[in-house]
Formats: structure tokens, sequence, C-alpha cells
């Protein structure tokens, strides 16, 4: 069924009995031609590109709990592509491209928000790195508009410009960046799979890998063995463990990023707007819920929940930078699982398994990558080679030193991103 | 309406305040909802999706509809909850989500619509062409989204955070807590009592049962006075327990100074972060509405928050009162509000085999089916007999109760998953799904007064051993212990929209439509839908 | 979370700084190879369950200490002077 | 050449009542930090005893004799207070002086525990924190010597470079504890 304005129309007027199921909900076969470990946004990413890029369609995506219930159900939705490095740059502008159709494409609004993303910059160092940066961005074709302060005033006047700790100095607009409905990316990618004859499987826990004199074979599941002939986990927040059932060790440390939303609001923040060093970024989504956060709670977890010390330390920071939020209430908050690298950046790449492919490591920012990461991976298990632009995100980097993309600078630490 | 003579607050003085401009008055005492109630008002605010004319609903922190802003300028605080909002003389508060007016809401056009804007219509829609999302589309939506406005000025108002240590936390100061309180301070104990009240004493201040021989509210008074007395207690009032984190630490907020005209240098609130050796959750319980067609109309009230409107504050929004439920609260109900002399045109209960519980028109094995009135609120009600005849019946208000969920939320705040009691058709915790917390009374699906004073020294005296005190004997207060009769109805079949969340617009037809689009997880009804994702929790 | 600090009792994580798995304790040798001081500087077991970690005590004592802790729960088992762990 | 002139973390005799509870600035004398090599912290307690007739503090605590006092101030490390300390510590500690260092107040009164529950992580009821104890915590943001010197005192010692900020941290718990309505 193809959705529209005109679908909707005639539904409504006959009652809405018309509507058919989003994805089916298939039994596991016996054999596919690739499975992929994880329905997560870039699982289902992943299965949707497979089956739409190169016809693959001998696909299953087995999830443990509900298509969607990853990072991509637990995220603060920002798209931007504003990197500086090499390697992540043409990614991320690439993913931009490809939110930018993504509606159309699916068929199903996503409700991609190209509002315009504002990092503020608090001293002349900062100032200097922005510019920097969107010099970068404009070398890559992406578009960034440096503004000063009284730029930044214009258009976002109810920040707090003089505040001692963050006074605020300017800003750099990324106008192309902004948020997407982000439970619909995951529906609108199962829908377009499961219609092309991707089998989405949930309920499905993958509980081993089956490994043949270094080939994979397939995957042992709660719900019975799964023959395979390429296997790609997927599987943010829980890397470690599922790359473990290959007898592999990642360069992967799990820690919590939380967020929160407010009550709904009428509409008063119509941008992204971004501290980087004040550890605080919001945004106000489409039903009226300020959508805000800053830094990890800065240990290992698994937990899917914050503490008290990183919630207080995003709320101290909203009320240095946008003082107007202390009339806000905190409607609900969540955490969700960062696979945290030693340089910041992903990793989509062969493992030593033949047939084994991973494709993890996206810290705090796995939800922009969406499509990309879906794009990248599913050209590399259809064929064996890295999609152009994604050849620097190597599971080998940090041993071999190549290629390394730290974006902040910080050296190899699992926890300083 | 004031029922005067009635309720338990002093209406001879007088306080002044304003609702959209119009100069009324209430007593100190009064919450503004009971104050809006006093003053006839019906009709504070308009829903979400729909702007469908909403009336007050409960008498607590859980109300949906009820959200108005207070206050002025960069001090104004949106989406206040009127049932929480203390009056104080020179309150101004203003409704929201309508334009121009509350009474004439131009988008009150989106309810004729309502066919279109069924659960997820924008996920299939609003994509061509492609440019309009960002030039038409998406800025209508905007518009028309949130509730209350913020101010967009600096907030000028000082707020405070502390910390607190205790060998106790009790959440909840009603009969299970208050004797949870008593018992483990009686034992030594450093306590912590927190109730998000002004007073202790929970639905004891608004029901008319006895405990040892005394109105249910002296008796909480009483034990409320004897814990202010002992050095090892702090009662900490008008404070809500936010969230319970990991090693026994809670986040709450205090409502310091919300109270208050002037603040002077004092903080509006204060977030606490306490850490206790142990914990009692008596967080008592939420009663649940009834999905029925137009069961949103202003008018239509939680049977329980009509009790407590009547018993503690002597006021009712209207004369002519229908009482529909699946439970012995039918009768409670209806007995008083018959005791405060309002007329009580029906009970009506579900169950075929409901008792009559007074001189008043029964209706068993019935439900109500639809209502009728105009914005301001109710009319008429339809009920549907056992045989499936119909018939209409005039009055003024509606108390519904559909049973009663405990509050378990902080019990599942490190991710634990309570479980279904069938007997109670209710989600109960389950022991230790927070370490160190117990919980007792209404929050564990104890209903009965005497079982929640029972249940509140066992918590009590579990706390103490805990520490490796010893435990105290104390004789449970005499207090009613009926069981808890209910039967299970969660929507009446039929015509017309139900809802099922009042403050997110989200009715049965969504839930059923995101049901036939294989939606059928819990998570994605919820998402799709947005049930359950408001501040009244669905 | 409150960690048990040898030195000072119990005491909220925010007095704490996280630095990684216990595991920066056992330096390989500066000949031991670059496969394992790859394993020492990037790699890492990232159990989802018991653990021990290195924290550093940085709002109280100034110490370093290896906790004992459950990644999935958030139980914390115990505490030792990191000096002490490491002979 | 240039003339240095020493000035004091606070005025001098600063004095703050607001609400239950008093702030003074508290003279500390000199504040050297005593840090024991490894195995010489049996040695150094007996030379602090037979100098100053006190003992280096457990992890804690608070000695004190006459004027003199030792604040323990975290691993290994001690603040002897009110006296110069004797050369012969320096044959079992590093022996630093940090009387510039530091800045230090005392709060007296009722509501003391109150006050700083505002600000510091810490239990401070009086069975966690008794008299003799010295423990080391944030206050706000910044890093703290806490001192129990009376039933109803503390001593405060924060970085003297953060001198205004301790004070105002404090005035500000202070007065708006004071305003809080009562009842």
């Amino acid at each position: 069924m193809r959705f529209s304005g005109w679908q909707i129309l005639k539904e409504g007027l006959t009652g809405n009995h018309g509507w058919r199921p989003h994805w089916r909900d298939p039994a596991p076969k016996p054999e596919y031609d690739i499975v992929i470990i994880g329905g997560g946004g870039h699982g289902l990413s992943t299965a949707y590109y497979l089956a739409r890029e190169h016809g693959l369609t001998n696909v299953a995506v087995l999830e443990k709990g509900y298509l969607g219930g990853g990072n991509v159900g637990r995220n603060t939705t920002i798209v931007r592509a504003n990197y500086n490095l090499p390697g992540n740059s043409e990614f991320y502008s690439h993913s931009l491209k490809l939110w930018e159709g993504l509606s159309q494409d699916l068929n199903y609004n996503v409700m991609f928000s190209q509002r315009g993303v504002l990092n503020l910059f608090h001293s002349d160092g900062e100032r200097d790195y922005a510019a920097r940066r969107g010099n970068s961005m404009a070398i890559q074709g992406d578009d960034a508009v440096l503004l000063d302060r009284e730029g930044v005033r214009r258009i976002v006047p109810y920040l707090d410009f003089d505040n001692p700790r963050y006074p605020i100095h300017g800003g750099l607009l990324h106008p192309r960046g902004g948020t997407a409905r982000h439970d619909a990316v995951a529906w609108g990618l199962a829908r377009g799979a499961d219609a092309r004859g991707v089998d989405l499987i949930q309920n499905c826990e993958v509980t081993g890998i089956d490994i043949d004199r270094g080939r994979v074979t397939g995957v042992q599941t709660v719900r019975g063995p799964i023959r395979a002939k390429k296997v790609g986990i997927v599987v943010a927040g829980r890397s470690g463990q599922v790359a473990a059932m290959a007898g592999l060790r990642l360069p992967v440390e799990s820690h919590i990023l939380q967020a929160f939303v407010s009550e709904g609001l009428k509409p008063v923040i119509h941008h992204v707007i971004t501290s980087g060093v004040g550890h605080f970024y919001i945004s106000q989504s489409d039903k009226g819920g300020l959508v805000f956060g800053g830094a990890l709670d800065m240990y290992a977890s698994y937990a899917q929940r914050g503490n008290l010390p990183g919630a207080e330390h995003v709320m101290e920071a909203a009320m240095h930078v946008m003082p107007m939020i202390g009339k806000a209430r905190v409607l609900r908050s969540w955490g969700g699982i960062m696979d945290m690298t030693p340089d910041g950046s992903p990793i989509i790449d062969r493992t030593p398994v033949d047939g084994l492919y991973i494709d993890c490591g996206w810290n705090y920012g796995g939800f922009k990558a969406t499509p990309a990461s879906g794009f990248a991976f599913a050209h590399l298990l259809a064929t064996d080679r890295p999609h152009a632009s994604a050849t620097r995100f190597r599971l080998d980097r940090f041993r071999t030193g190549r290629g390394i993309m730290d974006e902040e600078g910080a050296g190899a630490q699992h926890n300083l991103h | 309406m004031i029922l005067a003579g009635k309720g338990r607050i002093d209406r001879s003085a007088r306080l002044d305040f304003r609702f959209d401009g119009r100069a009324l008055s209430g007593a100190p005492g009064d919450t503004l909802a009971s104050a809006l109630m006093a003053n006839g008002v019906t009709l504070v605010g308009r829903s979400f999706k729909y702007h469908r004319p909403r009336g007050i609903l409960t008498a607590g922190s859980e109300e949906p509809n009820a959200l108005v802003t207070v206050g002025q300028g960069a001090h104004r605080a949106p989406n206040t909850r009127a049932t929480v909002q203390e009056l104080f003389d020179g309150l101004e508060a203003v409704s929201q989500n309508r334009w121009p007016s509350l009474r004439w809401d131009v988008l009150a056009v989106n309810d004729l619509a309502a066919p279109f804007f069924g659960a997820g219509f924008y996920y299939k829609t609003f994509m061509w062409p492609r440019r309009f999302w960002k030039a038409v589309y998406e800025p209508a939506i905007r518009r028309a989204a949130g509730l209350g406005a913020l101010d967009g000025g600096h907030n000028p108002d000082r707020y405070e955070r502390a910390f607190a240590f205790c060998d106790v936390l009790v959440i909840g100061g009603g009969p299970a807590g208050l004797m949870a309180a008593l018992t483990a301070a009686r034992g030594g104990a450093d306590v912590i009592l927190c109730d998000e009240a002004p007073e202790p004493g929970g639905r004891l201040r608004f029901e008319t049962g006895e405990i040892d021989g005394m109105p249910g509210a002296d008796w909480a008074a009483q034990v409320t006075a004897e814990l202010r007395t002992m050095d090892n207690v702090r009662l900490m009032t008008r404070t809500a327990v936010t969230g319970a984190h990991d090693d026994g630490t809670y986040g709450a907020l205090e409502r310091v100074a919300l109270h208050l005209r002037d603040p002077g240098a004092a903080p509006l609130e204060c977030f606490w972060r306490i850490v206790a050796r142990r914990a009692v959750l008596a967080a008592g319980a939420l009663e649940r509405p009834v999905a029925f067609a137009g069961n949103d109309r202003p008018g239509v009230m939680m049977a329980g928050a009509l009790r407590a409107y009547v018993n503690h504050w002597g006021v009712a929004p209207g004369r002519r009162v229908a009482v529909f439920g699946n439970g012995d609260d039918v009768a409670r109900t209806a007995h008083d509000l018959a005791a405060a002399g309002l007329e009580v045109v029906a009970a009506i209960d579900s169950r075929p085999d409901a008792a009559r519980g007074g001189d008043w028109a029964h209706h068993p094995g019935s439900v109500v089916c639809g209502t009728a009135g105009g914005r301001d609120g109710l009319e008429a009600v339809t009920i549907r007999k056992p045989g499936g005849e119909t018939i209409r019946l005039a009055c003024d208000a509606l108390a519904m109760t559909g049973g009663w969920n405990p509050s378990v939320h902080l019990a599942c705040h490190l991710g634990g998953r309570p479980q279904w009691d069938a007997a109670r058709a209710a989600f109960v915790p389950r022991p230790g799904m927070v370490p160190g917390m117990d919980a007792v009374g209404a929050a564990a699906g104890d209903f009965s007064t005497a079982a929640c004073l029972a249940g509140g020294i066992a918590a009590g005296n579990a706390a103490l051993s805990a520490l490796g005190r010893a435990a105290q004997a104390i004789d449970a207060p005499a207090a009613e212990d009926a069981p808890y009769a209910i039967a299970p109805l969660w929507s009446v079949p039929g015509k017309g929209r139900a809802w099922l969340d009042f403050q997110n617009d989200v009715t049965v037809k969504d839930v059923l439509l995101a049901a036939q689009e294989n939606y059928a997880s819990v998570e994605h009804m919820k998402r799709y839908t947005t049930q359950g994702m408001a501040t009244d929790q669905g | 979370m409150r960690l048990p600090c040898p030195l000072c009792g119990s005491r909220d994580h925010r007095e704490f700084t996280y630095q990684g798995a216990a595991v920066m304790l056992d330096r390989p040798a500066p000949d031991a190879g670059a496969e394992a001081w790859d394993s020492y500087v990037h790699l890492r077991d990232n159990p989802a369950g018991a653990t021990r970690e290195l924290w550093y005590h940085g709002a109280g004592c100034g110490a370093w200490l290896v906790v004992a802790r459950d990644t999935v729960t958030h139980a914390v088992f115990g505490a030792e002077l990191a000096r002490q762990v490491r002979r | 050449m240039v003339e240095l002139t020493a000035s004091a973390p606070f005025d001098a005799g600063m004095e703050r009542t607001i609400g239950a509870v008093t702030l003074r600035a508290a003279e500390t004398g000199p504040v050297t930090a005593l840090m024991p090599y490894a195995g010489q912290e049996r040695a150094l307690s007996a030379a602090l005893e037979r100098a100053h007739g006190l003992e280096f503090p457990a992890a804690g605590r608070m000695t004190s004799a006459g004027q003199a006092r030792c604040l323990w101030s975290g691993l290994d490390q001690a603040m002897l207070i009110g006296v110069e300390p004797d050369p012969a510590l320096a044959d079992h500690a590093a022996v630093v002086a940090q009387s510039d260092g530091w800045a230090a107040l005392t709060l007296t009164g009722d509501a003391v525990a109150d006050v700083l529950a505002r600000l510091v992580p810490v239990d401070l009821r009086p069975a966690a924190f008794e008299q003799g104890a010295s423990i080391r915590s944030e206050l706000g943001h910044m890093m703290v010597i806490l001192a129990r010197t009376g039933p109803q005192q503390v001593t405060v010692m924060g970085f003297r470079s953060m001198a205004g900020t301790l004070l105002h941290e404090l005035e500000n718990a202070m007065t708006a504890l004071a305003a809080r309505p009562k009842g």
C-alpha cells in the first residue's frame, strides 16, 4: 500500500479499516544469503539498502527485542554533516544527502526537518576551530555559516549571551542539519525492507555464531539455528558481546548517554543548538517537547539509564546557556548505550572471520549515520569492498595507526569523546 | 459550586485570584482546581490535538487536563497542574492551547477532521511536493504543537539543590507511609518522610472512613504531629520523590515557595538528592478512567477525585451527579455524594451482581456508553442496560472509576518490570526491583485502609531489622478492611471516540489502528500512538 | 552510584573520575610487541556484567581505586587502593 | 624593588550571621602539607609527637595539641596548621609550606549542617561526621577540607584562589535557607 494524502482521505471516510500491517512477522527460514544481527536503525537500514541497491532479498534481520528498540529509539534525533576530518566528512556528507530524500524514498514521512544546527562557541580559540571546521565542511560540499555574536542573537535571542561561565562569542550554523522523527526512521526502513522481501524477525536473540574453519556458517538463536553465507553484526550497545561469540575483542567500551525531554510547549526553539564546552544541546520536537542532553555519564554501562550527577550536569549547563528553560519541566529521561572507540569514529569492516562483518563504534552519534551506515554496510556485505564513503572505518586502524580519525584530538581514550 | 458547611477547609477567609482575566475568589487550603470548582468554572483547558474542551479530571499530580499557566513575564510557569497549585492571594492563571479564547477556539475544527488524524497519520502524508515539508507542512504542525508557552526571557527565580542522608526513606505519607515512618522512627532509625501534598495523609484526607474511632484525616494529623516532635524524623511535605537511582540514591523535588505570592529570597523549588539505606514505597495508587465514548467531556471526573473535592474541599462540579464504574467504589462514591447533599441520579456498575449501596437509582450490569453536553460541561449520559436498551439521564457531573493502579513508577526506575495481578486487575511491584526498597499499601496493591496500616508497620519493622535494630511491637489501628471487589472493565464498546490518554488525545480507535498496522509490541504501540507518553503517563 | 572508598567511606560517584578497565594496570613490557600493545591500549573485553575498573577519587582523598562493579545492574562489589592491587 | 603586601583571603574579622548560622574568617596561622615518605608514616608520627605533641592523623581524622592541629587531607597527606613545622619532620616527609594557598572559614550555629547540605555531597550527620573528623570532598564545584571543630561548628578550608567563590556559595546557601517559609 502506498501512503498518501489521498489514501488518508479515503480511509478516513471509510472508517480506516483498510490500513494493512507495515511489516510481516515471518517465521525464520532455515537459511539465508545474509543474516543481519540487530534490528535497530543501522540493521534495518542495511537490510533496506541490500534489497534496494543490490537486489539481495534473501536476507533476515534478527532482533532480540522489538524493531527499532536500540539507540534509534533512544537518542536526540539530530542529523548533521559537520565533521572536520577526511574519512568522516565524506561519510556524513553522503548520509545527509540520503536523509534529504529519505521520506520520499521510503514513502514514509520520517519528518526530516532541516532547521539548521547551530554550534555555539564561547572563546576566541573555539571561534578559530569553528572557522576551520566550517571551511572543511564547505570544501566537502556541505554548508556552513560562521555567525558572530549579533548574528547568533538575531536567530536565538533567548540565550544568555553574557553568562560568566559560557559567554557566547558566536556560532557555526549548518543550515542543512536538523532533526528527524527517530522511531519513524526505524519503522519506515522496516516497512521498506519488508516490502522488498526481507524477513524481519523480532524476539529472536542470537546466542551463538557458527564458524567452521575460519568461515562463518550461520547463527544460533533462541528460535533455533539459522544458516547463512554471510553474517553482519550491527548491534550498537552489545557489540562487544556479539563479537565475543566469534572470539573477537573490539576497540570499544560501552558508555551511557542520557537525554531528556520536557513537557509539550509552544514552539520557541527553531534550531538545533549545541554548546560543546558546556556539554549541552537542545532542539524542540514537532510535538513541542524540548529534547536535550549533554555529556556521557563517563563510566562503562549497559544499564540504559543514567545517574543523577550526569543529569544535574546537563541541567546546570542548560540553565547557563538558556535560562528560560528553568520554567520547563522534565517529562522523561532515557539512556542509550554508546559504543565508544578510542578515536570517536566508527567501524564498518570485515572481521578476521570469513563472511563475518561488523558495523559498530558509533560513539554518541549513530542516529545521523543511519542511512549511510546501512548503505555502506550493505555495499560491503554485497560486494566485499568498502563503499567509497566509508573506506577509512577500518577495524585494524588502531593497531596499524593508519587512518585514525580523532575529531577531538584527544588521543586513544574510550571515554574522552 | 460550594457545598455550604461541607469539606474540611475553612471558607471564611478569602483569597482573590484571576483565571483568564476573570476575578474569582477562593479560600486558604484551596488548590487552583478546587477554587475554580467553587466558582463554577468547568471549562479549564483545550486538549492537545483535537482542541477538545476539557475540565478537571483528578485531584492530584496525575491531572492530564487542567493544565494552566501561572504567573507573568519571565516568572510564568506553563503546564502547571491546577490540581497541585495551591491558591494564594493574587494568583494569576491563564488557560492554554486555545486561540483566540478558551471558549472560542479556532483549532477546535481539528476535532471535526479526527477521522483523518488517527495514530501516525503524519507518517503517511506531507511528503509532496518535497519542499512543502519545510515551507508549509512542518511550520503548520509546529504551530499546533505543545500546550503552554515559555516566556522566552531569562528565568529570574531562585532554585536550590541539597543532599540528605537517612536510614529509612518513606515515600508517601498515606496510612501505609505514616505507619512505616512511625514504626521505623520509634525503633530509633533516622527517617525521612516525603509527601507531595502540603500535609501528609494521602487518601485519608479525602475519604470519610475512620481510624481508631476518629476521622481518618484527624488520625493522620495526629500521627503527623507525633512525627514532628521526633528528632530522628524529617518530614518533607510538598516533596515528590521523582527518581530511584543506584545505591539507595533518590531524587526528590520540593515545592518550597510555589504556594507563596512573594517567595522573597527563598528558592521556588529545591531538588534533593536523598541517600537512604532502606526505602519504603508507599506512594499509593492512581484511579483508572474507563474508556467510553465522550469520556473526556468537562464534568466527567474520577470518582476518587470527586470524593476529594466534596469531602475535603467542600465543592462539587454540579448538583446532579451520576456514578459509573466496575467496583465497590461506585457505591462508596454515591454514598459520599448523597451525604454531602448532592443528588445521585444513578449508580451505574458494570457488575451484574453489584449490590445496591443506598437510596438511589441502581443500574447493575450497566455501562455508560455516551455523554452529551456543551463545551461548558456535561448535560446527560447515556446508559446501556444489560438487555441492550439505552436510557438517557440528565446530570451535571459523572464520577467514573475503573479501579486503581498501584503507583509502581519508582520501583521500575532501575529497569525492573512489575507483575500482573489478575485479581486486582493491575500491575504490582515485584520484590527487589529497586534494591533496599519495599513497596507497601496501595502501592503494593493492598487497597483497604487496615491492610495499608498493617503493611506500613510491617515495612517499618522490616527496615528496622535490615538496619540491625529491634522491631517495634505496634498494634495496627482499627480501620475499614473491605475486600477490593472489582471486575475488569477497560473499555465500553460502541460508536464514538473513547479516550485512553487524555493529555495526548489518544483514543481506543488509535490503539486498534496501531494493532491493525502491526505496531503490536507494547513499545511500538506506545510510540506510534503516543499513548502514555504525556505527563499523566496515560 | 556510590563507591566505597577505602579511605573516605561511601561517597557519591560525582566525586570520582572514571578511567577505564583495570587491565590498564597490567602494562606490557616495552618490547612485548604490537599485538600486546594494541590489546593493552585499544582492545577491551567490555563485559556486560562484572568488571574491574580504575576510578580516581579526585574530589576526595586523591587515591586511585580499583572498583569491582557490574555494568548491567550498576551494583558495586568493592573498591581497593590501586597501589595495593599493584603490590 | 617592588614591595609586596600580603593580603588576606577575607577581610580581617569578617563575620556574617544569616539565619541560624554565623560565618567567620578563620585565622589558620601557618599551613604546612606533610606527606610521609613510603614506610615513614610511623616515624613521622613520632616526630610530630616529639615536636608538636600530636600524632599524624588517621584517614578522616584530625589531631590537635594547643595551637597546633593536624588535619588529614588525603592519601598520605595531612595539613599541619597553627605552628611552624619542626625541621626534623622533613626527615620523614615532604614538608611543603602552603600558608598562602588556603582560605579558611568557620561556620557556627544550629543550621550548619543544613547549609552544608546544600553544597557538600557527604553525610554530615553527627554520627557520620563526628567531633574530630576531617574529610575531603567538594563544596559546589570546589575541592575543600571540612573539619568538625565543635558540636555546631565546622571549619571549611578551600583554595585561596577560590576564596571569593567559597564565600559566595556559602552566603547564598545561608540566605536561601533563612528565607524559607516556616512550618
